[in-house]
């Protein structure tokens, strides 16, 4: 992809019936007995034994409550989760931890950022730029912020495949000042990247800021924050194998400072009175109350489990090679209608499909009855859905533990699902 | 694999019953399953009796729920609408005979659920908030 | 406390060294080797094998994203998340578990009262009346709130040993509108119990509402959200044996139908367009982006076992026992002064503490060395702290796992500080 | 239990080296550790070649705090600025001799970290955003 891709070393080769071993849940399927093939952790990932590890060992020999305790385990819970943060910092390349905040996810991420920069920075004769690929947790909150404070919010429309067109950028910007743009690195409907090295330069040059969903990046493909030169970017540990319940907002650390608490509660105070409050240096000012302290030692774990199997270079090597191998069994399947990019294009490992004379979810529950799990529905794109003249579609998604026979599988499966229905 | 969709409802949503519109329905409602996309139109025509003499729909999504609703539009022509609002959760999965999990049970009472809707309307008494407000459909419960 | 006390069934007596036998933790503190004699429940508790297991179960063989998935992980992952719905609601006797709201803790849990009630319905002339015994977490989102809508925040005093002084509780209504009344039901400081019988009352009286910050009340004994006659209860899971993480916002449905959504994304929605959206029913209107799903369903788990172990009215009479023996070793020891309510009064399980010539740091990291972890600090209620002149107390708490020993052992300890500094 | 608090930090403690207050400080500086309440006031006073020739004290708090800031103040009568500027985590570890959780640490560090506000104070150079800014009490790397 760069020039200088020669000179680095090749990724590992990443072998996903070795991997496998280490998620329990993948060795039988609740209907066969058969391996799992799981083809929906683009929804949520599976988690390895390393992570489900983490957390009893947190909860058998090193839990308490964090920051403040004096005694032995308040320190070693302290100390793991304030290590998790410097995980974090280092998988995406930020400059501190300090500009990692732990949130519940990548929505609670988006709508910190709706809510506090927002709020604060948004006003008439604003403009918020979002794209037509975006999941509901990055448009629903910008919606709220831009009926509440008066900005107007744009989008970056998509063609009939899904992809971006960057065509008319500018008129985008016409008739008010950008502010932000906002927008889903790889779509978890279709799997279309968007060409972040084209967007954040545009944006840049109307001095607007740079939020991006990195939900369905960070977990697949090398996120470098610094090299993308953008401003805020939200993920969730939950799709990179990590526990539920937790995810992070990084965000330029001079951003973060000069934005108010959104939450308040334990934790991000520096002094409270009676009449008022003043509030805790980054990253705590944004952590009110008891955060996921086993969660967030988990998903320290879980990138420590991404770094152990080769890394996230090698994960985006084996799912580009598990997506064109699914995309072609798929395209070979009549009446299958591929959605997003082709194969050849940078795409997510994403395969999102309808099939003639059938719906989504019969698909997916007949798929369902031999142990391969895909997911049905608008995949909380519910307008991109309409754009693209579709009212759902089936998705097979892929990660580190999927293999050829999965999705042999799948195409298997596709096969009866037209023998059922009548189609073969 | 084909013991999950019988014959029976593959039949139903090939060639679905009482398909179409009614040139004049007592009342009418439409709802949608959000999760899925699942559309369904529905129209009934009562005679004095409060019984159901015609039932006709249009619609469109999966094979559970517009197959159920062909056997629901079946099983309720000649039933009086007190009969009607008695049908729950039970009866629709008892009428399709298959086993479903939470999320599949909703396409396959949305049929149910718009037709009372639809009577709650013409009756004038308060709807349930709406489609997961109903409360058979309940995830705890099931 | 009732008259009809005499006709209910004792409570089981609980047996603490058989019931620490299900925490792994407490087997051997990490100084001594020796059990750990944990006093600090009242930050955190400890978690029971049963609580781990659950959360080890649902990750080898019950995960996946809840509510959309066909497959039937998802589908056994949804139940499990709803029944643990069921399950709060059962615990609280809540009517419906559409009154159940999932959040990270108890301070989420304010923070969206605040954000979504109080935004709407606070204004200019409107008191909100709260304690001087409040958390942080129940004291800086209400001082945030007033300052944003124009509404006064005003205070229940405590006289000097903590307790609420309900004298001139009329006073606080004058010369406005009384909207919230918001209440901790007992102090993490002190372990003063908050008379309800006579605030809701008053409160209604008034027409105003009542949110009850249960964090230290709903882990320790019986609480009927429909026989206190309140309006919103918070509280969190890690605080009674649950996974860190999760916690819950019970309301009455009426005013919850009647809120704005707070967060938004993923799970909220019932339909969006690019245009703007329309949210779903209760609860998931509150629910925003992906749950911590093997935390709620551990958090069912932590109620099923404190019914497995006799139930919340044992633990209460177990902490009762604890609590009446811990303060007579306390009391006893020259120089310790011990803060809060008396013995004999209806008090939580919480002994708050100085000692003439030590500090409370010192004294809890002299202890930890003995592994008896207490807290040391102001306990995140710095005004509280102020009011009675202390800057920091030694906190001591117990919980169903406390036994006799831990307490001696404390006690014990407690001579060796005072030994150390010279002070005996 | 002993080894945890030396004689020689509770001799420190209880008989605190320049507790008190100068008629001339060059510049003075307070601090608190809102973690858990511990409070130093402290006052320099530096000579012409910017080497510090006096130090006093007041404050509360914990043994930890107030021994390590009696144990500071000795140590940097005689230093330049410049040398006292350079003094880092370690050295206050090193000084105090004893083992101590992060939380415990903030205590230990409350002293330098007082000094070194008022010296950027004193000099107008920005000073770190607050106590817990300071880098070397992150919590991460220790
Ligand atoms: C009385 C009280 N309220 C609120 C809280 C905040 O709870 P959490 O930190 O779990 O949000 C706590 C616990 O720290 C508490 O003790
Ligand atoms: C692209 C994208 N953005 C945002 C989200 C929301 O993430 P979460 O539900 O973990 O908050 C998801 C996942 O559902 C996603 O795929």
């Amino acid at each position: 992809m760069t020039d200088s891709a020669s000179t680095l070393p090749a990724p590992t080769q990443l072998d996903p019936l070795r991997i496998s071993e280490d998620f329990p849940i993948l060795a039988s399927g609740p209907n066969t007995g058969e391996r799992l093939a799981f083809l929906d952790s683009a929804a949520s990932a599976m988690k390895p034994r390393q992570v489900i590890d983490s957390i009893v060992a947190t909860y058998e020999g090193g839990y308490a409550n964090v920051h403040r305790g004096v005694y032995h385990h308040a320190a070693t819970a302290t100390r793991h989760f304030e290590g998790a943060r410097e995980k974090v910092r280092s998988f995406i390349n930020a400059t501190t931890p300090r500009e990692v905040i732990f949130t519940r996810g990548t929505t609670e991420a988006i709508n910190l950022v709706a809510n506090s920069w927002g709020r604060t920075n948004l006003g008439p004769g604003d403009i918020v730029v979002t794209t037509e690929l975006e999941h509901h947790s990055n448009l629903v909150p910008w919606q709220q912020v831009c009926a509440a404070t008066g900005a107007e919010l744009r989008f970056i429309p998509v063609d009939d495949t899904g992809v971006l067109v960057l065509d008319d950028l500018d008129a985008l910007a016409e008739g008010g000042t950008l502010k932000l743009v906002t927008v889903v690195h790889v779509s978890n409907s279709l799997g279309t990247h968007a060409p972040l090295d084209l967007i954040v330069p545009w944006a840049k040059s109307h001095g607007a800021l740079v939020m991006v969903d990195g939900a369905q990046s960070v977990p697949h493909r090398p996120v470098d924050v610094q090299a993308l030169g953008i401003d805020f970017l939200a993920f969730s540990a939950h799709k990179l194998m990590g526990p539920s319940g937790v995810g992070a907002l990084w965000g330029r650390e001079e951003l973060l400072a000069a934005m108010p608490p959104w939450q308040f509660g334990g934790e991000m105070i520096r002094r409270v009175e009676y009449s008022g409050a003043t509030f805790n240096d980054l990253p705590w000012k944004f952590e009110a109350g008891t955060p996921a302290i086993a969660e967030v030692i988990g998903f320290g774990a879980a990138l420590d489990y991404i770094e152990s199997i080769g890394g996230i270079a090698a994960i985006a090597a084996h799912e580009q090679a598990m997506t064109a191998y699914g995309y072609e069994l798929l395209a070979a399947i009549p009446g299958l209608h591929l959605l997003g990019p082709g194969p050849g294009e940078d795409r997510g490992g994403v395969l999102s499909f309808t099939m003639d004379g059938t719906h989504p979810h019969d698909v997916a529950t007949l798929l369902d009855a031999r142990d391969v799990n895909i997911r049905a529905g608008h995949h909380c794109t519910q307008p991109l859905m309409k754009r693209l003249g579709v009212h759902a579609t089936a998705r097979a998604s892929v990660y580190a533990y999927t293999t050829r026979e999965d999705l042999d599988r799948l195409a298997d499966g596709l096969g009866e699902v037209r023998r059922v229905f009548g189609l073969a | 694999m084909d013991d999950l969709y019988r014959e029976y409802i593959l039949e139903h949503y090939r060639n679905p019953q009482n398909y179409g519109t009614l040139p004049d329905p007592t009342f009418e409602a439409e709802g949608q399953n959000p999760l899925c996309g699942d559309e369904l139109h529905v129209q009934v025509a009562v005679d004095d009796d409060r019984r159901v003499t015609a039932v006709k729909f249009t619609g469109q999504g999966c094979a559970i729920s517009q197959a159920s609703m062909s056997i629901l539009s079946d099983e309720i022509i000649g039933k009086t609408l007190d009969e009607v609002a008695a049908m729950n959760k039970d009866d629709v999965v008892e009428l399709i005979g298959i086993d479903l999990t939470p999320v599949r049970l909703k396409c396959a009472l949305l049929g149910l659920v718009v037709v009372k809707m639809g009577m709650h309307e013409h009756a004038g008494t308060a709807a349930p908030a709406g489609w997961e407000g109903v409360d058979e459909i309940s995830w705890g419960t099931t």
